[in-house]
């Protein structure tokens, strides 16, 4: 087997092991979003202007509270020593540990999201783009915050710093990732491929700068 | 490049080229503040309120002065590990984060009379928004470790990974703006630039050499006072190693 | 004089830019001095006890 | 006990390193120091609290950096600090242990990463080896402190390195996993390996060297350098 | 020293060691809540609408993020377990570290709101009940927060699962929180004692069923 | 190093237990077990890894129940566990020190928890029991394993109790600490206390009881009961 797999069937096979985890990211997305009425209130027309923003947000939020812990029990653990020792090229092991991530917390995210959707209200032309977008944005909030998760190892209060290190980076993913749900609700469609090309741009670097902070981090 | 490794050498040249900024500095703030308040007629679309430029366009342009300065550090940091790139990183980041500040009070107080509201949703507002955030970022991922050197190599990675992306940032910032834009808002700097005429460029040119001159001089302050610190840790925990082994040899 | 301050009415935008702006670089200046001055102290105190030790 | 036959004699190499130098915190931990294991050689580092151990293996493993001096592998200064990874195992304070996998998940993880595939005979006899072949298919979490200390020392025999580098390995064994401890050790130094063992309590061999950590410890003088 | 002195002493110094933390929350404060026009877009009309809700909803996530560590890293490091046997009474012990927690994180937040409140372009009536809820209102977030806190020890992802225990029951001052401050703005003022009498519940019943759900995490 | 004056003596009470029995993760780890410590006298708890010496440590302190059997100070049966809780002193594998305080801080902090104030020249003493003196003023978190360790030990003096619960208390210590260890614990004998060490290796006492833990597994039978 080559490194990624075993990496990524270990990751995999931990997560199910445990597959609370990955429930109660879908359980904090889904709370989180139905916070929202409780807040604004219930009008209809208010919650469907909002909708496409509130589910990034929350998915953005909820991504990275996961995200937190993808390295810290393999760092704390000494994992992250043996690892590095390996010998296996880091970067694939890091890109391992983000598909694992990615697949047991963004795939149920995109798959639920219609469902809250819904409550709040979406337009039904917004369903399709909305799963679209947070397909082709959620790989890049997975490996951008891969790389803060791995900057912030060793330090206390991970998850606060963590979101004040990649929240602003999210940004970009935020506006188009939003733009082409609304751009398909007022009918001027937005390309999602941008989203595709942030995805690509992360998939290049990203691995490399984790990589480089976890060798940090093992000092 | 390498001559500078030597932190030795290198304040050697700093220290000799400090009077010359710091004056400089001096000078220029003491020519250009009554020329910016005093001498220098109001603007005929902005009135008086145009005297703000002189400061806020100078903030402006130092806090993405010193991000690159940061970058660059950082770079050299991690590729050669000078430790005087990393200083430099380290001691300008707090007055980037501050030019970031002003920059951002200045232009607050500047919208309230022009657009009627202290904050806007502009591209250019919010892209510095979030330059301030990358800045807070840097001070507290440094901040953040128990051992600094530690803190150090995390906030160059960090650093860099931001310089990348400030540039998507603004693209994606500016296309979202324009896309729904408000209409307040085309009141922007291009009003101003059509007006630019020499009694205005005269002092906000002199006040962006007080600004930069001002913060080389404090730049080199601040390096004297790291390298400092970085000595006095040396010596502190040098003496307990020493306490340590003399105490156990005397056993 | 008054005229002056006034600022043709954006005294109260104008000045308080120009006090924080000054607030700022003064305190940044202030912040770096006493730092420099206060590790440039402990220092010297480090270096002396040191020369104690050693005699 | 079952006795651990070494398949493979590792062709000989000398590990060493010159003049070596740490800081860690921003303090010089020890300097100029110098050591050299030959194949089949076993060095026992001593020295009291705070000496400098566990600095110097991480420092040999290629983790920490050494701030001055350098390690060689028979001669030539290690550069790739990959290629050397791959010729070392490093058992720590920390065990790398994931308490929801069985103790064979954990064991055939590492193997398939070390060795590119898993092989069923080689994961038994490093069960055999520190007697947990009854805990083979237990979640590792039911383990008590000495038993996951021993799962940790059973990633040495799941693929064959040269070079290991062990932390306080005694560290709560009992007196049969002591044994079967100083047992691998021996059969590893046979097949031409060479060991480095920090430990306060027993050295587990009988004829190794011994390296004195604390007395590389820098003088006061030495550390105040104006130049810094 | 009292036993509620010397904890709430200890804990207000670590964080003072350790200033950064306080600082990080209040900046993902501030940075979650700019999240909102991005999402959303930039218009003044509507974000001043959802201004009181987003203000609220990031306040309860900030509060939430922060609250996963309260007690994590005294029950990693043996320190519970060592409270637990000073035969301290262990509600007290409890109620002194959530005030510190309150102090370092409620308070910071509190004074940041308006800044917040003028991105969002909430009407100028909003600022003095929009930090008076805040004052009322997160006192019982901590409280119920702790608990919360000393459940999830011991499980991993803490995070995640504490928002899914938590998030429900800040429903209720979420509500009134927001009230409060739409009453103020449309007119029709909302009296916040309500927030004050949950405070009063909360500080009657948390620090109990947090020590219970602590000593249950240290057998 | 400064001796330990022992400033109280403890009124003498005898610390039993009986019958008791423990199960962790459904599994029963120990059943019938039976002893007791007479003041002044120290228990040694041994046993293979996993016969549930930590796990009796922490029945001892209160902190896991127990699933039949009982405890006892003085012969009565102990129901109120804060109140044992104030009379005894548990040293683990996890040492409560906070990183980010000083040394002297993070006794103070115990010392006025147990006490209810600080007392300066009992702190020092604590301090130099286990050669501290010297990092007072240091950030915790620059110590060394065995550093940790001492601090943890030396807040067994800083508030005196009656009762220690000692879990491997020798682990990663150099001789001199293990020399000091030892003193601190005939001190605290000779003014009456008592002690229980789970070890594997130095007993540090010479007249002790040793306790097999091992012996009181249960059959497999009782062992792997149904009902779980
Ligand atoms: C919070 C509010 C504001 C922020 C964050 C802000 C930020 C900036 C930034 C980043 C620059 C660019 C500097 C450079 O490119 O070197 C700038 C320049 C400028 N700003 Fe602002 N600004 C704000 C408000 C205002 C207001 C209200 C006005 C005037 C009505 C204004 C007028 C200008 C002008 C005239 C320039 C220089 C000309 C130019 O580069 O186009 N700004 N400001
Ligand atoms: N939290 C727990 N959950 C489940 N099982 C546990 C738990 N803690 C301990 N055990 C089990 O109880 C048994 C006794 O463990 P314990 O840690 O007391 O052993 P020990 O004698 O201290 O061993 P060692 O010498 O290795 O420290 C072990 O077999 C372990 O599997
Ligand atoms: N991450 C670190 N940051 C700062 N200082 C460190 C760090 N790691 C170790 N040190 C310092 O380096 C010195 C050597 O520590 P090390 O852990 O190598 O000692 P050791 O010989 O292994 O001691 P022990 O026998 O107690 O395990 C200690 O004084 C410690 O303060
Ligand atoms: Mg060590
Ligand atoms: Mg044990």
């Amino acid at each position: 087997m080559s490194v990624f797999t075993t990496v990524l069937a270990r990751d995999l096979r931990l997560a199910l092991r445990q597959s609370a985890d990955s429930l109660t990211v879908i359980a904090f997305f889904a709370i989180a979003t139905v916070l929202f009425p409780f807040g604004i209130g219930p009008e209809a027309n208010i919650l469907a202007r909002i909708a496409p923003g509130v589910v990034w947000v929350t998915a953005l939020l909820a991504a990275l509270l996961s995200l937190d812990r993808i390295f810290t029990v393999d760092f704390e653990d000494g994992t992250l020593d043996q690892l590095i020792l390996s010998g296996a090229p880091l970067p694939v092991v890091v890109l391992a540990k983000v598909t694992a991530h990615w697949l047991t917390t963004g795939v149920p995210l995109i798959i639920m999201s219609p469902v809250l959707a819904v409550t709040l209200h979406l337009p039904a032309e917004g369903y399709v783009p909305l799963m679209l977008a947070l397909l082709l944005g959620t790989p890049t909030v997975s490996l951008v915050g891969a790389v803060g998760a791995a900057l912030v190892l060793g330090t206390r209060r991970g998850g606060v710093l963590l979101s004040l290190l990649v929240l602003p980076l999210y940004i970009p993913v935020l506006i188009f990732g939003t733009a082409v749900i609304e751009g398909a609700i007022t009918g001027v469609p937005v390309t999602p491929l941008i989203l595709a090309g942030f995805a690509i741009l992360a998939l290049t670097l990203c691995p490399w700068a984790a990589s480089a902070a976890l060798r940090q981090a093992a000092e | 490049m390498h001559r500078f490794a030597n932190p030795t050498q290198f304040m050697r040249i700093a220290n000799a080229i400090f009077p010359w900024v710091a004056g400089l500095a001096v000078i220029l703030f003491v020519i250009g503040l009554p020329i910016a308040l005093v001498t220098s007629p109001p603007d005929y679309q902005q009135g008086e309120t145009v005297r703000i430029m002189y400061i806020h366009v100078p903030s402006a342009w130092l806090a993405l002065m010193v991000y690159g300065t940061m970058a660059g550090g950082s770079a050299a940091f991690l590729i050669w590990r000078h430790p005087i790139a990393n200083l430099t990183a380290k001691a300008a980041a707090p007055m980037g984060a501050v030019f970031t500040g002003l920059a951002l009070v200045t232009g607050m107080l500047w919208g309230q009379p022009m657009w009627g509201t202290f904050w806007v949703w502009d591209a250019r507002l919010t892209s510095f928004l979030i330059l301030f955030f990358l800045y807070l970022g840097y001070l507290a991922l440094g901040d953040a470790f128990e051992d600094s050197e530690r803190g150090d190599k995390a906030a160059a990675i960090l650093c860099l990974v931001g310089s990348i992306n400030i540039p998507i940032i603004h693209f994606s910032v500016t296309w979202w703006n324009t896309l729904h834009q408000p209409s307040i808002m085309k009141l922007g700097g291009d009003g101003v630039k059509s007006s630019v005429d020499g009694s205005i460029l005269l002092p906000l040119f002199v006040m962006l050499g007080a600004f930069t001159m001002y913060f080389f001089a404090v730049l080199i302050l601040r390096l004297r006072s790291e390298l400092l610190a970085a000595k006095i840790r040396n010596a502190r925990l040098s003496q307990a190693a020493v306490g340590d082994a003399l105490g156990q040899a005397a056993e | 004089m008054a005229e002056y301050f006034n600022m043709g009415g954006y005294a109260a935008w104008i000045w308080p830019c120009y006090g924080l702006v000054t607030l700022g670089l003064v305190g940044v200046l202030v912040t770096t001095l006493r730092g420099l001055n206060a590790r440039t102290r402990e220092f010297e105190a480090l270096k002396s006890a040191r020369r104690g030790d050693g005699a | 006990m079952v006795r651990l036959m070494v398949e493979k004699t590792f062709t000989a190499q000398t590990f060493s390193g010159a003049n070596l130098s740490c800081r860690r915190g921003g303090r010089l931990v020890f300097a100029g120091l110098h050591f050299a294991v030959p194949p089949g050689g076993a060095l026992i580092l001593r020295g009291h609290n705070g000496s400098g151990k566990t600095t110097l293996l991480r420092l040999m493993a290629g983790l920490t950096p050494s701030s001055a001096g350098h390690l060689a592998w028979d001669g030539q200064a290690i550069d790739d600090p990959d290629a050397h990874a791959a010729r070392l195992r490093f058992v720590t304070h920390l065990d790398a242990v994931k308490p929801a996998l069985t103790v064979a998940e954990n064991l055939s993880f590492w193997m398939s990463l070390w060795a590119g595939k898993t092989n069923e005979s080689a994961l038994q006899k490093s069960l055999q080896a520190f007697d947990l072949k009854r805990f083979e298919t237990f979640p590792a979490r039911l383990l008590s402190a000495g038993q996951r200390h021993r799962l940790a020392l059973s990633r040495l025999l799941v693929a064959p390195a040269p070079l290991w580098l062990l932390d306080e390995p005694g560290n709560a064994l009992d007196d049969a996993s002591l044994a079967a401890l100083a047992r691998a050790i021996a059969d590893h130094r046979a097949s031409g390996g060479q060991v480095v063992i920090a430990s306060h309590g027993s050295a587990f061999v009988d004829d190794g060297m011994t390296l004195d950590v604390g007395a590389f410890t820098p003088t006061t003088a030495a550390h105040w350098s104006e130049e810094e």
